[in-house]
């Protein structure tokens, strides 16, 4: 059964009709690539499925009921965990804080519970061990690389168990070791039964960890096939329009 | 002899009228020679910025307190206290007849507004509409002035037009806009009455106000009869931009704040009350006043 | 289903003229919500629109108008000026004081001399004042909050040291020309609102058709991305608020011509009612947002509302509270713009 | 060279302790400005570290800190609530007026039962006003100074329209307890200094160990941010509003129980003089940065500036430049730290 | 002779060492890499060469010259152009207005110059089209997604003839497609003389462009060779800390 379902899904900006008419369904377990040119609408798409976006016609499903999500926080109860492409970083707090942003270890009784810093802290600093990251947990995010900043949105999503990660360019900005990491780590993710939506420009990654991969072209969907059963070119072709469906 | 530092605390020092009364208190003080004459107040009128002040020249030990009070009960708080620390206390022009203040020094507010309504029947004993003018809504001699307006036009056939008065927070400009508003709201109005001298302490602007209607000032359709007495006032009526003013002395209350206090100081008795008085001032007497 | 596609994006069409430019913008909206009030005021007050009352409303909202496009400029920079009442007191003061010595000195080659050395001094004193503002801001990095606050006070301290508290009259042989260039009228129109419109055509050029325009835009956008750019971020700011300054110094000097005097608190608490129209004609305190004709309608509004509700005979008491109702009304129907647009 | 490293990183020292935490903040640049100022006023007046001086002192700062504290709680959000003055205000109004007209209708079930409604009165009346504020802000995304603009306006029209423009006085039998709890003191300390103390501790706790005030600072960073990541968003914004006008609410009612009235115009025009405490004291109005300590180190400064001035005995009319100029150069101490850390 | 060098230039940021004793050249025409793990002081060493940051220690020669170069305007008229990482991109301009910031097209007589709005349209819409970029000139760049975003920053090197331009990471978000283009840019560039500093984290494309790579670790210079000289597996070793030095 399908974990996730969207059912023709589109999104106009004013003039602009970011998604067209797109349709397709996530299982359980599954690893899918979203490809497309700049602008093509991923990540419009992922932003619609995390609860940012309401689509302007077109439903959602999830674990085969309707579902309406209306905010990212109603997105994270279901159990869709995002990393956005934009990071969504506070960048006056440090990197343990954002991590843990909206689900912080608390201590205490009643209503007034206070913060465990030093859980916090010791878990973030496992967290970029595993990821093999060179980011220090009691940084603010402000005076943080780029790579490191990345590395704390893509932490944020270990927290807790998901049903279903997305995953909008999630190795963009983070160095070679790291990526090898990343797409471990979705391996194991996969073989834990959670599924992964990976949106990525390098097609290596993509042809490396994908089950499926899925194409759009200026709002549409114009692929959506096994990796098995076609080829980085195929797709190379999709994306810039010399082919125009497969 | 002794020399003595006695404060001056108006309700704000932005307010002209005030400065007449500093000028007084300096004059005095220059004159008796061992006194010296502190103007301190807020800039702006707020009653708790007053108290503060009051509360700091308390404890830098002056020798005396004339209060333009700001707000009746908490200026009593702060002159109980001052009081208390052997600090002689009196009001000028705004009273806080409930404190334990030693004397009042200023106009009789009720009698000001009845004498400014007074002026107004003199002028047109057949009565008409009117709107007032009025500053700070907060300030209690200024509400006596009010009631004392209507108080003489009772039994009149003055009556009052609706959303009078209107309060210009002592701002000049503002004073002069109210003018303007009374009278496009109301185009039959036949008199307006600033209970203050505000709209008038910009000449030009008063002047700008009542220019296309001069000629109904002077044949009183339009009644124009102001609160106040400032030398660009007497001008101003003496140029026919007003009918009558009635003028308050407030380099008078400077000048005997300072002899009250000092006659406090050395033990002398003193009234409790004491009034300047008031200035009637119309067209025929105007020569009178203008320097 | 898309016929009309821009620049060859087959999923884009070209966007309605209520989706672009003035029309998507705040200012349209509270143009609208003015008009709206303008209607309902005219059938409470039969007066609303009399000429009288109409040239009231002009020469009343030119008064802050000229220093609302100055400090929209700031505000568009992402920064503010608390000082522009103070500054506004300072200038008319200044004029006033130097057309004062001057004839007391009997100083008068030739007519009109007085005049313009007195708008010098009134215009110089305002400069100073805003290049003071904008050095601290710019170069030593403090913030545009607490700076012009500290300003606001030390210029309004200085009025009153100058003047002791006493209002100040420009008087002496050039007194009439004064009053002819600041209340006077052109063919029955106040040459306030004259000056209104010529600075207000004159910084929509700048602001749309210059480069100096865009880099305003673009400090109040991203502040670093144009240091990055190579954009004098800093000679522009204190160019921004010098011309803040200078606009709220000529207010100030036409209020105390058409009040034919200075008094030392000429503007006092202006600062809020400023910036507030500013922001109500669609001004972004967060920065690289706003434009002239926002700045013009929001004072507009607020001097319609205030005039209206005087001459609609609201209880005095109540007309404070109504007119914080109306101001919030007025933004609030920028709200369907962001329904419309999703 | 780099021995003592991080995490084991071999470029990352141990940072000093000038280099961290409370040291490197403005809040501590601003504290050394304050004891300088302190130092060279002692000097200037010999009355300024007298008791009675000091007491004056403390008492008068916690009349504004209180509010301060609650306004910082809102910039730090990245937000600003300049209705502060007006809701002081109208709380003390409400309180006053309760216990007046409980008064005066014989209403007296127990002791204290006057004093208790009133004061549900006066925080229910502030806490409406904050609801407001953060509704409109949060929930319709109103501009926060544009919606506090307005409800500056409205709450302080209430206050006139409550009271017909006359103060009231706070009277009947419970009036020696209010006194007693708003202007009394607890051995030779005045009351109002200890609630400042335990909410500034309360407001450290809250923010720096519980998740809510996380939250808030998270909001203030990058509000997208937080809601991105499930943080009620609109509910702590409206929380914030809510506290600030509480805060607000309650110094008012203490300002009237020290005055023993509430007139109509209390703390007029204090917002601009709040707002300026918590941002000397470290708050950005960009967001994201404040805290308690700043507040009260904001507070103080301005309140020692001013007495100082008065007690020095400086021309009144050069008391404003002054303060004026002793705020700005409060804020430039703190370049100091930025030029530190290069 | 030598275009830029660098002698012993370190950086700290409080009690981190950003840099420690950094030095090297680039000549003219010369397409460097420089490569390293996130955090390693890259990005810090492009804004020290673009003068937003002054070093702690050491010294930048230009052209020979000693350079004290003290802000991103001076660094530009020097004929160094760059690439931010984090783009600095005004949001509320539109993509030419931001191609364009700082070198606006202007018209008229003496001080008072117009914008030549068409004219920098139409040179915006060239620049998109030559990069293959789906990015609309006129949009503001609120609106862009992250690729497009970049396209704008890399459209602005392109406006004059620079000497050196400085690139950090600029094909992190773009399309397949787009890379291509930006490593045919490249190798134009150096083709005309220009210099070309290229950091990324992407193997392939420094070893397809790039003559010679640095390679940076914890803010020192680990290794500094021809391409020729070495291997991608090299490299990654020198990155994660696996060989020490090369
Ligand atoms: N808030 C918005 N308002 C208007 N247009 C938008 C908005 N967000 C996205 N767009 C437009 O929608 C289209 C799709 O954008 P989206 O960010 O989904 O692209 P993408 O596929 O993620 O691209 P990239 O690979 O560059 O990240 C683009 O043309 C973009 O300009
Ligand atoms: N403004 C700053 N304040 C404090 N530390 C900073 C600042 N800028 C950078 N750093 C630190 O300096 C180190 C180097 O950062 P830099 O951005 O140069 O890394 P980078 O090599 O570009 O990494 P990436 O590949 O992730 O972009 C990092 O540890 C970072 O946290
Ligand atoms: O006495 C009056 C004073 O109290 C008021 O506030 O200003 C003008 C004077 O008429
Ligand atoms: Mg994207
Ligand atoms: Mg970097």
């Amino acid at each position: 059964m399908a974990l996730l379902e969207l059912r023709n899904v589109s999104k106009d900006f004013g003039a602009i009709r970011a998604l067209n008419d797109v349709s397709f369904t996530v299982k359980p377990g599954e690893i899918v690539g979203l490809m497309g040119d700049n602008g093509a609408g991923k990540s419009t798409l992922v932003k619609i499925m995390s609860g940012i976006y309401q689509p302007t016609h077109g439903e959602l499903l999830f674990g085969g009921e309707r579902a309406h999500i209306h905010s990212p926080g109603e997105a994270r109860r279901l159990g869709i965990e995002t990393v956005y492409q934009d990071l969504a970083l506070a960048d006056n707090l440090t990197a343990s804080a954002n991590i843990f942003l909206g689900r912080e270890l608390k201590a205490g009784l009643g209503p007034f519970k206070l913060l465990r810093h030093r859980a916090m802290n010791a878990r973030a600093v496992e967290l970029f061990a595993e990821l093999k990251s060179e980011t220090r947990a009691d940084d603010l995010v402000r005076q943080m690389s780029g790579g490191q900043r990345q590395a704390v949105a893509i932490a944020r999503t270990r927290l807790t168990d998901a049903r279903v990660i997305l995953m909008d360019e999630p190795t963009a900005a983070i160095s070679v070791r790291q990526v090898a990491e990343v797409l471990g780590l979705i391996h194991r993710l996969r073989d834990a039964g959670i599924a992964v939506i990976l949106i990525s420009h390098r097609m290596p990654d993509v042809f490396a960890v994908c089950e499926r991969v899925i194409v759009m072209r200026r709002g549409s969907k114009v692929a959506d096939k096994p990796i098995a059963g076609s080829s980085p070119e195929e797709v190379t072709a999709l994306i810039t329009g010399a082919l125009e469906a497969a | 002899a002794d020399s003595y530092r006695f404060a001056v605390v108006p309700k704000a020092m932005n307010n002209p009228f005030f400065d007449l009364a500093r000028d007084g208190c300096m004059e005095e003080a220059k004159k008796l020679g061992n006194i010296e004459c502190i103007y301190q107040g807020p800039v702006e009128h707020e009653p708790a910025t007053q108290a503060q002040i009051i509360d700091d020249l308390i404890t830098q030990k002056v020798d005396g307190l004339a209060i333009s009070v700001s707000d009746a009960a908490a200026a009593t708080t702060m002159i109980n206290k001052a009081v208390e620390a052997g600090i002689p206390v009196i009001t000028f022009d705004s009273d806080a007849a409930e404190s334990k203040r030693s004397a009042y020094v200023g106009t009789d507010n009720k009698e000001f507004g009845k004498a400014l309504g007074e002026e107004l029947l003199k002028l047109k004993p057949e009565g008409g509409t009117y709107g007032m003018i009025s500053g700070g809504a907060a300030a209690p001699n200024l509400a006596l002035r009010v009631d004392g307006v209507r108080e003489a036009l009772k039994g009149s056939k003055w009556t009052e037009v609706p959303g009078s008065p209107t309060f210009s927070n002592d701002d000049v400009t503002l004073a002069v806009q109210q003018a303007g508003d009374l009278k496009t709201a109301n185009p039959d109005i036949a008199a307006i009455v600033p209970v203050g001298g505000w709209p008038m302490f910009a000449p030009d602007g008063w002047k700008n106000f009542v220019e296309p209607f001069k000629a109904d000032v002077a044949s009183k359709k339009l009644a124009l009869v102001v609160a106040d007495t400032l030398p660009v006032q007497l001008e101003l009526l003496r140029d026919g931009y007003a009918n009558a003013l009635v003028g308050q002395r407030p380099h008078e209350m400077g000048v005997v704040a300072m002899q009250t206090l000092l006659k406090l100081k050395k033990g002398e008795k003193v009234d409790e009350i004491i009034y300047t008085g008031l200035d009637r001032v119309t067209a025929a007497n105007v020569s009178e006043f203008v320097k | 289903m898309m016929v009309d596609t821009v620049q060859g994006f087959s999923n884009v069409r070209r966007s309605r003229f209520w989706q672009r430019g003035f029309f998507a913008s705040q200012t349209a909206y509270v143009l609208l919500a003015l008009v709206v009030l303008i209607v309902a005021m005219s059938f409470a007050s039969d007066n609303f629109l009399s000429p009288g009352n109409v040239s009231n409303i002009v020469r009343n909202f030119s008064f802050i108008a000229i220093a609302t496009l100055g400090i929209t400029l700031v505000i568009i920079t992402g920064g503010i000026d608390l000082s522009v009442g103070s500054t506004m007191a300072l200038s008319a003061t200044t004029t006033s004081l130097t057309m004062v010595g001057l004839s007391a000195a009997g100083f008068y080659p030739f007519p009109g001399s007085q005049l313009i050395l007195a708008l010098l001094a009134g215009f110089g004193t305002a400069a100073i004042i805003g290049f003071a503002n904008g050095f601290a801001i710019a170069k030593l990095k403090l913030s545009p909050f607490v700076t012009t606050l500290g300003s606001l006070s030390i210029v309004r301290g200085l009025t009153y040291v100058a003047t002791q508290g006493r209002g100040t009259a420009p008087t002496g042989p050039d007194k009439a020309l004064f009053l002819a260039i600041t209340s006077g009228q052109v063919g029955g129109i106040p040459v306030s609102f004259l000056y209104l419109v010529i600075l207000a055509v004159l910084m929509w050029v700048v602001l749309n058709h210059t480069a100096w325009g865009r880099h305003v835009y673009a400090i109040g956008g991203n502040e670093a991305a144009g240091r990055l750019t190579g954009v004098a971020v800093d000679r522009v700011k204190i160019q921004v608020y010098v011309l803040c300054s200078l606009a709220a110094g000529f207010n100030g000097i036409i209020i105390s011509g058409w009040l034919g005097s200075a008094p030392a608190n000429l503007a006092q608490a202006y600062e809020l009612t400023i910036i507030a129209a500013a922001v109500i004609g669609g001004a972004n305190l967060a920065g690289g947002v706003g434009g002239a004709s926002g700045a013009i309608i929001g004072c507009i509004l607020i001097e319609v509302i205030r005039n209206g509700l005087v001459l609609a005979r609201v209880d005095p008491y109540w007309q404070q509270t109504l007119v914080g109702c109306i101001i919030v009304a007025a933004v609030l129907v920028d709200r369907f713009r962001s329904l419309r647009s999703g």
